[in-house]
């Protein structure tokens, strides 16, 4: 039971973390050309967001776990 | 912009004369720090020592020289160049902004002086960083507040330092309380004794004699009396010549070992475990074995692992000597100590336990889980 | 200009459909501060992120084996959390272009987003079953984790209440520093957690 | 001439908020910054009092060797106090909420700073704040020090229950120096009046402009540090027991990460006040204007790389010993270059020795002698041996009172008429500089070889054979105290007797001294252009816009 709970996590971290990144970078690359001090702290994020999809999803595939890290 | 328009300016005979009176009494001060009496006030000590109050005359030499320059010029400046009563209310002083050489020539200098004053340290540090092998290895322990120490093959903690004159020296300083701190004034040395850290130095004694050791770092009310005033036992260093110096370790070990043959004698006696009093235990471990074992999970390392579940950890079914974890074997080692790769633990004796106190200790450890 | 014509209006844009120049200036203010602040949070976490891997590494009492992190959980409570940047990202993007009702569904999303990843987070607590006060494992994964699930909770309400203010029409489609601030805060919160995630479950 | 910014209409500048009628508004929960410095300065000033009596406290107990004013437990708790008030609730809140609140805006051109409600918040977080840490006396004050090192400030060590009072306390002020310096920095970079550009900047903004990052981001990491101890000591939160796993230098690493930029936040604004008046007093351009401003960048930032110095003998590894060892070397260069700038202002000058003109240059004497002992201690081996002694308390002292207090008292007696309208007595000030100078120095010089000795510091009693010198000490220390007391009574009797001063007593080129003294609330009836750097005496003032406001 345990184990089937963990699989649709993962299922689910994997497609939505595929849309997540996505849309992150879609967003990036609308936005290359705004100007002004906020819209280049939104890129920083945008790019931070899509990376960070990228991460959730490397760890649903467990392909980069922490030390101990069940 | 006006930096261009700066007009060009031509130093007196004045300044010069100044000049030259200042450069004139930071020599004196130079030659002064050089040959500085300081070993009447506080030896040498050390090898270290000597090396380090070089460093201290090179720093002080210079420091006294740049500020008798700069208070000297301060000074001929304020009075030289004071308005006088006669000046005109709208009198301004010479315009100059900046002057590109003369700034070049105040950033190298410190620059330079910076640099040797680096490497000249570093080649202080590196000496007493790295030690040489085949030293001497002496552990000080910090208390609440006192120092105790440890000499390789002497049973449990002594409670004066004694160091062979001419051997060098490696010292592990730590605390069994609170952060304390190891000064010895004449070895210009010093680390600070961090609970759970050990700190290392290395020097090699070259005078004899008995010199003060001092707590620098605050540990609590009785912090203004932990050196040689401290009530419990008077901080010092003995610097002995080689023979003196082993015939007190000679001592120190047969007084040591007296303490833990009287220790095996009583554990022949076998104790009866059953009837210990947990609560009593309880305030022994407190009192005695907290200060290097926690009563939580084994991964809580002070000094020696943490206790709970000592009797009953599936992930460690073999206590530190290698015996299964019984209550027996666990008051074995509370009776005759430990000494291993691992570290060391001291002996009934030296811990002050009576047969009694063992046995409501395993009580107590028994409740641990 | 004479000192009673410049002492009305204080530091409050005058609404109007197009900014004038005092709003915009008033905007670039509110803008650079509110990213020092972000700085300045940002250093608050950093000291802990500092204290966390200094405690881990300096090797007495962390947990052997590792403590027991659910890393299928953590994944999906982050894209859930990632995926609630994007939505206010939409959200932004559509007060932008003068859609109201829009940018209401896309920020009500990102709340209820937000929501999910807090009950996430709740249940890892649940499933971690250590404490607080329970050696240098709780005191920095708590601590951290805590501090941060405490800046999504700030930033729902703060959403919340700039949904409230676009509704009452505190906003114009010209002049909505409010709004922006708000992205700001919240992508912040993401982005903290990009790295909180990947020191905890992946290092 | 044609150096005006392209947009010269004012921008924001030109806005103010409309002036607040009624008692309350006007001078309790005021939000323009003029008031708010005024605040800050009276409030620190009240703190100052209660500091230097404990200071007293301390010199009196350590009269005999024996002790025997207070016990250890007191005596604890005295030094400890003393040192958090003067650190918190004297320096910082004089330099930047004091002087800095009162004289940038207007130096800057600007009518007031971004975000004046939060100049408001900032300050009115700060007498709570100082009212808690003496309210720490009634469940037992800490007693670690201002560094407060854990253990001794875990309650199963000895410490007080009030040790978390006092977390709590300098927490709140962190607050407030964050909001301070996010506050600072907005208005410094966008509200300068139209040609003011960066080097034409005074150099007091100068100081206040690298000091505001350091607020904004080391105050923070104190933040984080005061926060961990609080549920360390509150919930046993695990990390700082040793016991636990936790790690006491933890504790020191993100202590010094604040503590040391904050040396620098008590001496850069003070590096710019002494920039402002040896200029002034001298009718003479400040030497090396771009070095001096460029050296205070240079110290900001080498002060965040140094922060480990402070722990060369807890136990830091040996690779990091030695890049902290040359960086805190480096810092020597800015320094020094600075020093030779200001020494070099002074020649050639025509030099009127007003009071604030003897402290500035007091302060460069005794700031001299603090910056050469700190670059001693920069040498690993030499702070071996110094590492926790009366050395480090006369370096300290040195710098934060030659240094730091030195400029503030400068800068009193230099922007006092722009405060009240009036000049300080100068026959009194001179009188208390002497009697300042002579007994800071006979206080704080002994220490110097007293540690070298073997006096640790924070003790209560000590070895008889240091006696004398400490009596030397306290003596001296009694002298200082009362050139303080002058200070502060000449201040009080200035407000109504001193002589008026108009707009500008001194003959100063820069913003402040080109409005009416006290300055009015709206600071400017126009915002004026600049054209220049405000230290070329014998030119025109650099400004256009100003006609109207004296008038």
């Amino acid at each position: 039971m345990e184990a089937t709970v963990a699989h649709v996590e993962r299922i689910l971290a994997i497609v939505f973390g595929i849309v997540v990144f996505f849309v992150a970078a879609i967003a990036l690359r609308n936005d290359w050309k705004s100007q002004g001090i906020e819209n280049q702290v939104f890129k920083i994020m945008l790019g931070l967001l899509a990376l960070g999809a990228i991460l959730g999803i490397l760890a649903a595939l467990g392909v980069l776990i922490g030390k101990g890290v069940a | 912009m006006p930096e261009n328009r700066d007009p060009v300016v031509h130093l007196d005979r004045q300044f010069w004369i100044v000049t030259a009176v200042l450069g004139v009494l930071a020599l004196i001060s130079i030659f002064w720090w050089v040959w500085a009496p300081i070993t009447s006030i506080m030896p040498e000590a050390v090898d270290k020592a000597q090396q380090i109050d070089a460093l201290f005359r090179f720093l002080a030499a210079s420091g006294t020289a740049l500020f008798i320059f700069i208070c000297g010029y301060i000074l001929y400046f304020s009075l030289a160049f004071r308005r006088h009563a006669g000046t005109p209310e709208n009198a301004v002083g010479i315009q100059i902004h900046d002057n590109n050489k003369l700034e070049f020539w105040w950033t190298l200098a410190p620059t330079v002086f910076v640099v040797i004053m680096a490497i000249f340290s570093l080649r202080i540090w590196y000496g007493i960083e790295v030690a040489p092998s085949n030293t001497l290895v002496v552990e000080a322990i910090g208390h609440q507040w006192y120092y105790t120490f440890r000499y390789p093959n002497v049973n449990g903690e002594v409670k004066e330092m004694h160091l062979p004159l001419g051997q060098a020296v490696t010292l592990h300083v730590t605390s069994s309380d609170v952060i304390h701190s190891f000064w010895i004034p004449a070895m210009r040395l010093k680390a600070d004794m961090v609970p759970g850290l050990i700190n290392t130095f290395e020097f090699t004694p070259t005078r004899q004699g008995r010199y003060e050791i001092i707590c620098t770092e605050f540990c609590g009310l009785n912090h203004g009396l932990m050196h040689s005033g401290t009530t419990v036992n008077p901080a010092y260093v003995y610097i002995d010549p080689p023979a003196r110096y082993a015939s007190w370790y000679a001592r120190t070990e047969r007084e040591q070992i007296h303490a833990s043959n009287a220790i095996e004698a009583a554990s022949t006696s076998e104790l009866k475990l059953n009837g210990g009093e947990p609560r009593d235990g309880a305030k022994l471990f407190a009192a005695k074995c907290s200060a290097c074992h926690a009563a939580g999970p084994f991964d809580q390392k002070i000094v020696g692992p943490g206790l709970r579940g000592v009797l009953d950890d599936p992930a460690h079914p073999n206590l530190v000597d290698g015996d299964k974890a019984t209550p027996e074997n666990v008051a074995k080692i509370l009776q005759n100590g430990f000494k291993g790769s691992m570290g060391q633990m001291p002996n009934q004796a030296a811990n002050g336990l009576s047969n009694k106190d063992i046995v409501n200790l395993v009580a107590y450890l028994k409740t641990l889980k | 200009m004479a000192v009673a014509s410049v002492t009305h209006g204080a530091y409050a844009g005058v609404m109007s459909e197009e900014p004038d120049q005092l709003y915009v200036e008033t905007r670039e203010l509110r803008i650079q501060g509110f990213l020092l602040f972000m700085v300045s949070d940002l250093v608050l976490f950093s000291s802990f992120i500092f204290a966390y891997l200094y405690l881990r590494n300096s090797g007495q009492g962390w947990p052997a084996g590792g403590p027991k992190l659910d890393i299928a959980l953590a994944a999906v409570n982050s894209i859930v959390l990632f995926g609630s940047g994007a939505t206010m990202h939409f959200a932004l993007e559509n007060w932008k272009h003068r859609n109201f009702t829009k940018f209401a569904n896309w920020i009500v999303m990102t709340i209820i987003l937000g929501a999910g990843f807090l009950s996430g987070q709740v249940l890892e607590y649940i499933h971690i079953g250590a404490r607080w006060s329970s050696g240098i494992f709780g005191a920095s994964f708590y601590t951290l984790t805590g501090m941060h699930g405490l800046h999504v909770f700030a930033g729902i309400i703060y959403l919340t209440v700039l949904l409230l203010q676009a509704a009452q029409g505190k906003y114009t489609f010209t002049k909505y520093t409010g709004l922006t601030l708000g992205t700001l805060y919240w992508h912040f919160v993401d982005v903290i957690w990009v790295v909180l995630f990947s020191i905890f479950y992946l290092l | 001439m044609t150096a005006v910014a392209a947009h010269a209409g004012g921008g924001l500048a030109d806005h103010i908020h409309p002036e607040p009628q009624g008692f309350i508004r006007k001078y309790v929960f005021s939000i323009d910054h003029k008031i708010i410095g005024i605040q800050y300065m009276i409030t620190a000033f009240l703190f100052m009092i209660l500091g230097g009596m404990l200071a007293e406290l301390i010199r009196v107990q350590l009269m005999k060797a024996s002790g025997g004013l207070m016990t250890p437990e007191t005596y604890n708790e005295v030094y400890s106090v003393h040192g958090s008030t003067m650190v918190w609730l004297v320096i910082i809140p004089l330099l930047t909420g004091g002087f800095g609140n009162l004289i940038f805006p207007v130096q800057i051109g600007a009518r007031d700073v971004a975000f004046p409600w939060l100049n408001m918040l900032s300050f009115w977080l700060f007498p709570p704040a100082g009212l808690m840490l003496y309210a720490s006396f009634l469940m037992g004050a800490p007693t670690a020090g201002w560094t407060e090192y854990p253990p001794m400030s875990l309650n199963a060590y000895g410490a007080h229950d009030g040790t978390s009072m006092w977390a709590a306390a300098i927490f709140l002020i962190g607050v407030s120096s964050t909001m301070t310096g996010i506050n600072f920095l907005v208005t410094i970079l966008k509200m300068r009046a139209p040609g003011m550009t960066f080097t034409r900047m005074p150099l007091f903004v100068w100081g206040q402009f690298v000091t505001a990052p350091l607020l904004m981001i080391a105050t923070t990491a104190l933040g984080a540090a005061l926060a961990a101890l609080f549920v360390q000591r509150q919930f046993g939160v695990a990390f700082f027991d040793p016991t636990r796993g936790g790690s006491p230098l933890l504790w020191q690493h993100m202590f010094w990460f604040y503590s040391h930029p904050a040396v620098y936040i008590m001496i850069l604004p003070a590096f710019g006040m002494i920039s402002e008046i040896l200029p002034t007093f001298s009718r003479k351009p400040i030497f090396g204007y771009k070095m001096i401003a460029f050296s205070s960048c240079a110290i900001a930032i080498l002060g965040f790389m140094v922060w480990a110095h402070h722990m060369f003998t807890s136990g830091l590894a040996p690779a990091l010993q030695l890049p902290f060892m040359v960086l805190t070397m480096l810092i020597a260069i800015p320094t020094g270059v600075k020093i030779f700038s200001w020494v070099t202002t002074l020649w050639g000058g025509v030099i009127h020795m007003t009071t604030a003109m003897l402290f500035a240059i007091g302060f460069l004497a005794t700031f001299t002698l603090g910056g050469i002992t700190g670059v001693f201690l920069a040498a690993v081996p030499f702070d071996l041996h110094a590492h926790g002694t009366y050395f480090i308390v006369a370096h300290l002292h040195y710098v934060l009172v030659g240094g730091s207090l030195m400029g503030i008292l400068a800068g009193l007696f230099y922007w006092y008429p722009k405060m009240s309208g009036r000049l300080m007595n100068e026959k009194l000030g001179k009188w208390a500089f002497w009697l300042f100078f002579i007994g800071f120095n006979g206080t704080f010089l002994p220490m110097h070889w007293l540690g070298m000795w073997g006096q640790p510091r924070r003790v209560a009693v000590y070895d008889p054979q240091f006696q004398a010198w400490n009596q030397v000490a306290s003596w001296f220390s009694f002298v200082m105290t009362a050139a303080l007391i002058l200070v502060l009574f000449n201040a009080l009797w200035s407000m109504r007797n001193g002589k008026r001063s108009g707009p500008n007593p001194w003959n100063a080129r820069t913003l402040e001294w080109q409005i009416p003294s006290p300055m009015p609330y709206y600071n400017f009836k126009h915002v004026p252009s600049v054209f220049a750097a405000p230290y070329d005496f014998a030119e025109p003032l650099p400004y256009r816009g100003l006609e109207e406001e004296l008038t």
